[in-house]
């Protein structure tokens, strides 16, 4: 599908919790799947201190209402002001950027791990992969029980496991620290986004295990599709890549955390 | 209709509005935007002799109505663009620049020879005002001496459009203008970033990889206007102006003060469409004001 | 309670809060809106050895988080000050500078040896950098040699905290700070307003009546951090940052960078209230991150 | 009244007509009289454009429910925003601010004149003066009858007379040219606010006529308290003087237009 900029009306704005809202836009030229990986770029209207656009992984979407939705965590002023749009405001959105992660092959063992607002693309990456394999597990980790958000969610299209760090919901601990870590080797296949010394460290693990891992980086944007070379990340065979368009979704093994 | 060509040395531009170097990739990445046949021209990302990485990340912080970058010319050489890229551009209807760079003097010179050889490059943008490099870069860019060296030197190599970007970062940019003229230049482009610096108070760290970096957008545009005002009044060549032009009434300034033609660059992050939306306003503004010919603007400022 | 006492040369400041010179009047002004006392000090506005008209209005435009003005330094001179303004200010419990102007360096000598003979007062912040005037200011504080000249003058016949207040539009101000250094100043202070201009696309016509004038606002901060974080690393003498700081967290990437203490301008216009809520804000980070002395911060920045 | 910054809640926005509303704050602090020719300075939230904060006369107030308004007039993109805020949104604003006219002496004969946004201190001042004299004219002008605003209200205040440029109400031209200045020495004195070439017409012919005269400058602001120095005008006796402290009223006599 090609990107384009466009003014889109919310269709909702429902807090999930304290600091984190589900965003549905109305899309009526949504034509085409958008793939699992790929964000939008949203621009922050009305804000006094963000000037650039500031970038969010689509969680769903759905081609016969003809919208889409982002899940968006209040880190700062940008998040915070986008947060607090009513339903029927229009905002700019540049969509749909960047590269897809790699669907597994057929009935393969799937895990998918979501950390903070990395949970997001987990969600489209379940359903996108529904029709290729029935053993989709998902990890989801967050501070404590009030952080986890979309369980019911999450529940239809996976098996769900959570951790939180106060043990207040799930195991507790890290992600990494779950007990589907004990029989890793399990999984064909792991894809993951959230907090960068989370995928690295599953991502080493994938790796010591030689399970194949993906990744889904969030490094600050200048542009989202290309141009200004301020988001690379840099990587062992072809130096800096750009994560708005040689990513998000990076393999686990070219990263150079 | 009104006439909205204009010239810049023997380069007929059909409308006065550029994308600057660094913000605007090689032009095909905006394909799914705008029709780059809509624009007067391109200049393409930083280029130098041998390829570069660039710097670290972080290379980008945001800060009040702008962006501090440090992306440090990452590209893949001048051999790697001749070969590669500029056949994917070169039949585009507008006007493609090569921004070229370099840590010597040597370096821009072979640069320069190789760029001499390809056909339809309308010409070079030689960028002696980079901040974001250790060598060279800026530093040819900040004294009058230092700009003339590599200008001439450049000069004697390439024979079409030499434009020149002169960096903000100078007590005074009109005399740094007069030798760039004097050396030869067709055309004087800027201004480049402003050096600047990001801090993370929470964090007690600068924000970039590199510490300092350029400042580009609206927050610059009081700056970038003054230095275009003040280089028409120091130099004959066409200028190129820059610095935080978001929309045609900010377009319209830089014309009005006495540039030829612009170049949108930060914008382009906000809005990948605004360049034509630029040259649409300009249009509108000179039909609103009766004017036939973009050439009535150009250096119009009633003092 | 932590101790947010800092000194410049042997004058103790309660906290490193200043106000900039041209925003804050002569202090009284904001008795209505603030306690006067809670201020590390002040620092009013631009004075000169005879009375000033300053320049025509227009005087101010708006800019993209910022404003130009061109004040031209108004004031009823260093005679009328000591006699009528400064017995209305001298008892507040604050620090006093007067921010000194001259065309001359035999003006900045005469002015500086009349405001010697003031007792109470914490200094002088000597304007090397005013972009407004036509004669002097800025001319003194854009080369080595001049800077140099005026200061060493002024010190020979000052004997209090002679703080030097320099200017942005300067290839390399690390250069021009040591000259300073080496001249006597005991404190330096940055920066003084970037050139700029606006221009009004539909009058077409300059907004200013002087056509240029002095960029102030969070649009110049990353190029002010820049500065100082570079002088901060040039000299020895302690560093007043100033440019663009809205808040306390603004305030606190400026001492990080190396300033002992800043100066609140342009803020001043949006919230009368915003040099009080600074002193409050650092105390709260200071707090926050446990920290008990405001010496951990400055020049704090971790590499 | 001492100056304060406040954040004062919007009790009513009035659009008056295309371009122009009305804006009630809540001052529950105001405890004093407003004084006629002064003004507030608004800070225009979340604008992306507008830095400074933005001068307006007072139009009226009232001690009893606490609450003073302004009139608005969309001129650019802060009085535009401004407009869109709705009743119950906090605004910062600086509060009161400038000098007063001064007051006729008791029963003199008075004329106030406003042109376009000029309009909003001849209220405030009509009132101020009503236990003076009896004998208050005004002449409002504008464009066309549908630029003519609170005209009800101005009736209640005063003798009302009207001009507009096209003639669609009133006497037709500029307020000059309405016939009241065909005996102009019958006033013992004017008061005017409106565009500067206005101010100085009026202020000419009352100083031929030498009828006291009494002007309100709306010159452009930094501060509005006497501290940038950027709103100055120049004046016969005393040089450049602040607007905002000095004025925005002064002599038609003292101003160097
Ligand atoms: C590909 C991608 C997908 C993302 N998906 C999601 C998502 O689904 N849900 C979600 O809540 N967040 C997501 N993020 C992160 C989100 O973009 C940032 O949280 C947001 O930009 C912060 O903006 P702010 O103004 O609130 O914070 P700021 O106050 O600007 O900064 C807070 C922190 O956010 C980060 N940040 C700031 N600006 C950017 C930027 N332009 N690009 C990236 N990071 C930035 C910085 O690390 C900074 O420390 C994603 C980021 C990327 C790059
Ligand atoms: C003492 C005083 C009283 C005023 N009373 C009223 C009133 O009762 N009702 C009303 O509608 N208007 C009044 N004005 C004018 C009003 O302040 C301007 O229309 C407003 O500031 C324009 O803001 P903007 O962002 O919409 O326009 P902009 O786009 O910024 O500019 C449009 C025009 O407005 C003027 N302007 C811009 N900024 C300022 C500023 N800071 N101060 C003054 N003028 C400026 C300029 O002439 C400019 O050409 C008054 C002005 C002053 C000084
Ligand atoms: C991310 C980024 C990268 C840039 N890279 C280059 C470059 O390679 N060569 C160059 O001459 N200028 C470069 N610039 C400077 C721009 O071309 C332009 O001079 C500057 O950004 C001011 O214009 P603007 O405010 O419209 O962005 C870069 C600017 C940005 C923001
Ligand atoms: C309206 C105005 C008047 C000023 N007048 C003076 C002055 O008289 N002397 C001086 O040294 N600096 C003067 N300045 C510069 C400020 O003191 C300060 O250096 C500058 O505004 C940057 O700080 P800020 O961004 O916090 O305003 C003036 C600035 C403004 C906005
Ligand atoms: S964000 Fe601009 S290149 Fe990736
Ligand atoms: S507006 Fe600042 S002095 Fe009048």
């Amino acid at each position: 599908m090609n990107k384009t900029v466009q003014e889109l009306a919310i269709k909702e704005n429902v807090q999930l919790n304290e600091d984190t809202n589900l965003l549905i836009f109305e899309a009526p030229d949504l034509k085409e799947d958008l793939l699992p990986g790929q964000f939008a770029n949203v621009l922050v209207k009305d804000s006094t201190t963000t000037f650039l656009r500031r970038p969010f992984s689509i969680y769903d979407f759905d081609k016969k209402t003809g919208s889409f939705s982002l899940i968006i965590k209040k880190v700062g002023d940008g998040t915070r002001k986008l947060c607090q749009f009513n339903a029927g405001e229009k905002l700019s959105v540049i969509y749909p950027l960047g590269k897809s992660f790699s669907l597994p092959n057929r009935d393969e063992k799937v895990l998918l791990i979501g950390g903070g607002s990395g949970i997001a693309p987990m969600m489209i990456m379940a359903k996108a992969i529904a029709h290729l394999t029935s053993e989709i597990h998902i990890l989801l980790g967050a501070r404590a029980a009030k952080d986890h958000i979309e369980l019911e969610k999450f529940e239809k299209v996976g098996k769900l496991h959570l951790t939180t760090e106060d043990g207040s919901l799930g195991e507790k601990g890290f992600v990494i620290h779950h007990s589907l870590f004990n029989d890793i080797k399990s999984f064909d296949r792991i894809y993951t986004c959230g907090p960068n010394p989370m995928m690295k460290a599953i991502g080493d693990i994938a790796i010591e295990n030689d399970v194949p891992c993906e990744v889904s980086l969030e490094n600050m944007m200048g542009c989202g599709f290309g141009v200004c070379l301020c988001c690379v990340t840099d990587t062992h065979d072809k130096g800096h890549q750009c994560v708005c368009t040689d990513g998000p979704v990076f393999n686990a093994k070219e990263v150079k955390w | 209709m009104v006439n909205l060509k204009v010239k810049i040395n023997d380069i007929e531009l059909k409308n006065p509005v550029l994308t600057a170097s660094g913000t605007f990739g090689y032009g095909y990445e905006f394909s799914d935007f705008i029709d780059l046949n809509r624009l007067g021209g391109f200049v393409v990302k930083g280029t130098t002799l041998h390829p570069r990485q660039g710097n670290a990340y972080p290379r980008m912080a945001e800060t009040p109505s702008g962006m501090l970058n440090a992306v440090g010319l990452q590209n893949k050489g001048v051999d790697y663009f001749i070969e590669h890229i500029y056949p994917k551009i070169k039949d585009v209807d507008s006007k493609v620049f090569v921004n070229l760079s370099g840590s010597t003097v040597e370096d821009y010179i072979i640069g320069a020879e190789k760029l001499n050889e390809v056909k339809g490059l309308a010409g070079i943008e030689l960028n002696i005002s980079c901040p974001n490099v250790k060598e060279g870069g800026m530093a040819f860019g900040v004294t009058c001496p230092g700009a003339e060296a590599v200008v001439k030197a450049v000069r004697e190599v390439y024979d079409s459009t030499l434009m020149v970007k002169l960096s903000p970062n100078v007590t005074d940019v009109a005399e740094i203008a007069r030798a760039v003229e004097g050396a030869g230049a067709d055309s004087i482009s800027l201004i480049n970033t402003l050096l600047g610096m990001a801090v993370d108070a929470e964090k007690r760290k600068p924000i970039l990889s590199t510490v300092t970096g350029g400042l580009s957008g609206p927050a610059v545009k009081p700056v970038a206007l003054r230095m275009v005002w003040q280089v028409a009044n120091a130099v004959k060549v066409p200028i190129v102006g820059m610095g935080g032009i978001m929309n045609a009434t900010d377009a319209i300034e830089f014309l009005l003060a006495g540039a030829t033609a612009v170049q949108l660059g930060t914008a382009n992050f906000i809005d990948p469409e605004v360049t034509v939306k630029v040259v649409e306003g300009i249009e509108e503004y000179m039909n609103r004001h009766n004017i036939s010919d973009i050439h009535d603007i150009i250096g119009g400022l009633q003092l």
